[in-house]
């Protein structure tokens, strides 16, 4: 049986020498249970050690291997070679963000932006000894669960053309956890002051790829235009802040 | 200069780090990550955190079940301080956040889980580490003081006089080498999974840390424990939850049959019974897997033999909403539904039971030098880890290093010694060189990658779930000679600008270093206690090696093993009873 | 400053955009395409102008299409921007689209009251 | 917590990729997503056209309105601004529940069960306004 393989058309960018990334062709072997992660894992140990990517728990929840497969934000680990028929697949780093190097990516400024929307449980007053936990029922439990499964992947920035746009804008994943604290029936803020900005829910125009792309199923989209509603009602009714 | 200076940004790292931050605000502290925090491994842990909660349970209950479930090895007096602590740390995480699956009334919610006499594993669902991991992380951002040094590689630790001055780091985006003078160091680095070829470890866990300190003249304690979980999937590695079980799946062999009541684990019931069958503890589990495969009654596969996990009569709405992250896994990764297929599993590489040697502050030899988590050995674990142990054991022990670097860092106020910068000199020159190549020249050399395989097999045949002394033996000779290849393996990235590839190489020879004491360790245990069995000492010998094995490495480079006695409390060594 | 208004916008978009989906399509319909191409007969003159007789109705008349035109002032100027690259002119942007809205608005009392 | 990015470190320049005038082409979300924004265009000529409508009826002279209504251009725009309409009003109501969570009793309303209510609502003032502009004729 002869073995078949798929060419893997991979962005290369050295900073050192080039001025903007290069598409780089390795033939790898095309088995059906390879994600595009094993054929990079290939051309690292096997042909080319000079390549650059992020990768860890390859089971789809570090968020380490966001990229860009064939035109969409993908994890790698994730994402399986047979997918792809004959190929060839292109991989690029995830759009969006500034390349460091290869397929690797800045991520200093999304992580820049998860710590300014308070991402913690705020309480008021003094915290109770350490012998009871705060009582949460399960259906409170339900109400921000959805919004606690982000990954921190960036799929999302990178599917969001207002985030591609407006590096500055708050962005999905910094919105779905800022509604993961303030729908958690334990928190007492509601970030008003960080989210009620044009560069936060403000600048979404509700495209809805985040979500498509999301691979927990995190629905930012749905955060963003929650919130929206909630700053909304706030503005109108000003007593109507929790 | 940094006072407590956090090597590792996983859960041990991050608990440290928030201990310091809260307890002695005056104090700076930096967390060092070779990954950006919650890309560490502790987000991959599943099951849940074990800590005595209910009416019914006991500290002492918790801590038997410990004690027999480690073979007797544990130190008691660890074991004792870990399951006292572990239930507020565990009520600390949810007052920080943590998502907890709770009760209908409002409690945290608990379920079985392998080992365990008593209902007392906390989970968020099947993605606790994961949520352990981001809640720790994202607590961490309320303290804007706590600094961060994120993708930095610890190259080694700066040592003078028997005491730690700091680390020597190279940060991966520029390749700048520096050294970072501190007055305490933690190492939280986690396990070593990689050394062996099938893992469910994360391709980050590379033993850094425990080289780092066993380099630095600090030993490693108990290294021969490595745990194989039941069930990982096939090719992948990926870990099944052992939830999976305490939920109410079985392990069935090729002709359907519940395989574990032949081997003294109980007899089935429809329902999980604790302690018992498929709620055994794993090195038992592990074993009986390879005792079913020598009967010839396991099922061929192209990625080796695997029994079946069956979960099909908890039905869809129990797996989604316990162990939704084991169906989302099966699917994506294994092409099939656990609501209505069986899923294959083999013993898999899981954890290091072994680690940098500390007392229960997490001290290590060297002054200054402190571990937590998988990287160290306190031990609480013994020869056989239990599930839901190890995600307390990281916020229990994290925060105790933690207060004790602060409380080192804040009664040894001296200066930086010269030994930090001379130290990081030699350091960048060194790595300089092996990047540019100009060292072994670029062509020459061996694949990093064969070299990483090679010694991954040779850990696999000579250290896997049963081993013997002539296997043993040989490998201490392929380790030592690998190791000699490494020095001179090929580097063709000569960029300074994330350079994965000369990371990948020092990762090999921190692995490399941690496979031999791993195999030495092995070799000396000349009986059978846990996850460590001798097929020529088949027997449990508490007169020779009720003992930990302690190693040095010797200035040559080799391992040198010696025993240091185990800790008794209130547990005299009896029988490992399961199902009975 | 828009800090504050952007709220307020929002809620005229949403509000404009919930009365042009229920409305706009089924007028549209009528008066654009099945009255021009004979499907169905015009009104008289007179019928149509007893529906918007009552002060009521022609008070929501006003509101219902300012609305719908603060709803589109809304998207064109977002639309605009992303497509055009205009993130910078926002402000400019924004009272050129917004003020076309409160000009159609003014323009729906003057013919109506 | 901070990054600490001690000063001095020189740093290869990360590569920016220039804006990309034709992303809404990229993938077909995206343009759905455009031609979505791009109704609401139609949306104020639609608003304008009525506004013509109105002010004819105020003036007296729908004669007139209703030939410039007959033209064929002004037909193939409406047509199109019909099929805008429709498209905004699918669109727009089939997205309602993302922003309209409702709970009850801890149970979250199927987003089908919202759609679903939004459409029967359109449906129901549609043929209201139907009935009003033709009851007589």
């Amino acid at each position: 049986m002869a073995a078949e393989t798929i060419r893997l058309d991979v962005a290369r960018y050295r900073p050192e020498e080039d001025a903007e990334p290069v598409l780089q062709s390795y033939e790898v072997p095309l088995r059906p249970d390879w994600a595009v992660l094993d054929g990079l894992a290939h051309i690292k140990d096997h042909l080319d050690g000079t390549l650059s990517f992020r990768w860890s728990c390859r089971m789809g929840i570090c968020g380490s291997c966001g990229m860009d497969v064939d035109g969409e934000p993908r994890l790698t680990c994730g994402t399986f070679l047979a997918e792809y028929g004959a190929g060839p697949v292109r991989i690029e780093p995830l759009k969006g963000f500034p390349v460091i190097r290869d397929l690797v990516v800045d991520i200093d400024g999304f992580l820049a932006k998860l710590s300014s929307v308070r991402p913690w449980l705020v309480r008021e007053g003094e915290e109770p000894p350490l012998t009871a936990e705060y009582a949460q029922t399960p259906a409170q439990l339900d109400a921000y669960k959805q919004y606690s499964m982000c990954i921190n992947c960036m799929l999302c920035y990178s599917a969001c053309p207002v985030y591609v746009l407006d590096p500055d804008f708050l962005g999905p994943a910094a919105i779905a956890l800022a509604q993961r604290y303030n729908l958690d029936s334990r928190d007492m803020d509601d970030r008003f002051d960080v989210l009620n900005l044009e560069e936060a829910v403000w600048g979404c125009t509700f495209v809805g790829d985040c979500t498509r792309v999301c691979p927990k199923h995190v629905d930012p989209a749905e955060a963003i235009q929650r919130y929206k509603v909630t700053a909304a009602l706030r503005s109108v009714l000003p007593w109507s802040g929790r | 200069m940094i006072d407590v200076l956090i090597v590792g940004g996983g859960g041990a790292g991050l608990r440290a780090a928030i201990a310091v931050a809260e307890t002695a605000p005056e104090l700076t502290v930096a967390v060092v990550s070779k990954v950006y925090p919650m890309r560490s491994h502790t987000v991959s842990a599943e099951g849940g955190a074990a800590g005595v909660i209910g009416i019914d349970d006991s500290l002492d209950e918790h801590c038997y079940d410990t004690v027999s479930g480690g073979d007797w090895l544990c130190d008691q007096d660890a074991v004792e301080a870990f399951v006292r602590e572990a239930p507020r740390e565990l009520i600390q995480l949810e007052h920080w956040g943590c998502p907890w699956s709770r009760e209908p009334d409002g409690r945290v919610a608990v379920r079985p889980f392998g080992g365990m006499k008593r209902l007392r594993t906390w989970y968020a669902a099947d993605k606790t580490g994961f949520h352990l991991l981001h809640t720790l992380f994202q607590t961490t951002l309320r303290h804007p003081w706590i600094r961060r040094y994120d993708e930095w590689y610890v190259t080694s630790l700066v040592v003078d006089d028997g005491r730690v001055h700091g680390v020597v780091a190279l940060d991966l985006r520029t390749g700048r080498v520096e050294a970072i003078p501190a007055r305490a160091v933690v190492l939280a680095t986690g396990g070593c999974g990689r050394v062996f070829p099938f893992t469910t470890n994360a391709a980050i866990k590379t033993g850094d840390g425990m080289a780092l300190a066993y380099r630095a003249g600090a030993p490693l304690k108990d290294m021969e424990f490595v745990q194989y979980h039941p069930t990982g999937l096939p090719f992948t590695g990926i870990l099944i939850t052992e939830a999976a079980r305490a939920e109410g799946g079985w392990l069935l062999n090729r002709d359907g049959y519940r395989y574990l009541q032949d081997y003294d684990l109980g007899t089935p019931t429809p329902t999980p019974k604790l302690r018992s069958m498929e709620l055994g503890p794993r090195d038992r589990l592990s074993q009986a897997f390879v005792h079913e495969q020598d009967k010839g009654r396991t099922i061929d596969t192209p990625y080796g033999p695997v029994v079946h996990l069956d979960l099909r009569h908890l039905g869809a709405a129990k797996i989604d909403a316990r162990i939704p992250f084991v169906r989302e896994l099966c699917r994506s990764y294994q092409n099939l539904d656990p609501a209505t297929d069986l899923i294959p599993v083999r013993p898999v590489v899981h954890y290091m039971m072994g680690g940098v040697h500390t007392d229960l502050d997490g001290a290590t030899t060297i002054a200054g030098l402190y571990a937590a988590g998988e990287t160290a050995c306190v031990s609480i674990n013994g020869a056989n880890r239990l599930g839901s142990n190890s995600l307390p054991e990281i916020l229990v022990f994290g925060r105790r290093a933690g207060l004790a670097a602060a409380a080192f860092a804040r009664s040894h106020r001296e200066g930086e010694p010269p030994a930090v910068r001379s130290q990081g000199d030699d350091e960048r020159r060194r790595l300089e060189r092996a990047r540019d190549g100009s060292s072994v020249g670029s062509s020459g050399g061996e694949r990093i990658a064969d070299l990483r395989e090679r010694m991954q097999h040779t850990l696999e045949g000579a250290a896997g779930i049963y081993r013997t002394g002539d296997a043993l033996a040989k490998a201490v000779d392929t380790l030592a000679d690998l190791c000699e290849r490494a020095g001179e393996a090929r580097v063709e990235d000569t960029s300074a600008t994330f350079n994965t590839e000369l990371i990948t190489l020092l990762e090999l020879r921190a692995m490399l270093d941690v496979a031999r004491t791993i195999v030495a360790c092995a070799l000396g245990r000349e009986e059978s206690r846990g996850a460590h069995q001798r097929v020529d000492f088949p027997a449990r010998d508490d007169d020779a090696y009720l003992a930990h094995s302690l190693v040095h490495r010797a200035p040559d480079g080799t391992p040198s093993v010696g025993l240091m006695p185990v800790t008794i409390t209130c547990w005299p060594p009896g029988e490992r009873v399961y199902g009975r | 400053m828009r800090r504050r208004l952007e709220p307020y916008l929002w809620l005229l978009f949403s509000g404009g955009g919930v009365v042009a989906a229920l409305t706009l399509p089924v007028l549209v319909l009528l008066f654009g395409v099945l009255m021009p191409l004979g499907v169905v007969a015009w009104p008289s003159a007179a019928h149509l102008r007893a529906l918007v007789d009552a002060p009521l109705v022609r008070g929501a008349v006003v509101v219902a299409l300012t609305l719908c035109l603060f709803h589109a002032a809304h998207r064109i100027r977002f639309t605009s921007e992303e497509l055009l690259g205009l993130r910078r002119w926002d402000a400019l942007v924004a009272v050129l689209c917004y003020g076309a809205a409160v000009a159609g608005g003014v323009t729906a009392i003057t013919l109506l009251f | 917590m901070t990054t600490a990015r001690p000063p001095g470190h020189e740093e290869a320049r990360p590569y920016v990729r220039p804006r990309d005038r034709w992303w809404f082409a990229r993938r077909r979300s995206l343009a759905v997503f455009v031609l979505r924004e791009l109704t609401s265009v139609l949306v104020a000529w639609t608003v304008a056209y009525l506004l013509l409508l109105l002010g004819a009826v105020a003036d007296g002279t729908t004669e007139r309105f209703a030939a410039l209504a007959a033209r064929p251009w002004m037909v193939a725009l409406n047509v199109l601004a019909l099929a805008a309409t429709a498209f905004h009003a699918v669109t727009f109501l089939n997205l309602a529940p993302k922003a309209t969570v409702v709970r009850l009793d801890g149970w979250r309303v199927p987003a089908w069960m919202i759609q679903g209510g939004n459409h029967t609502a359109w449906l129901a003032v549609s043929a209201l306004l139907a009935y009003l502009v033709l009851r007589s004729s």
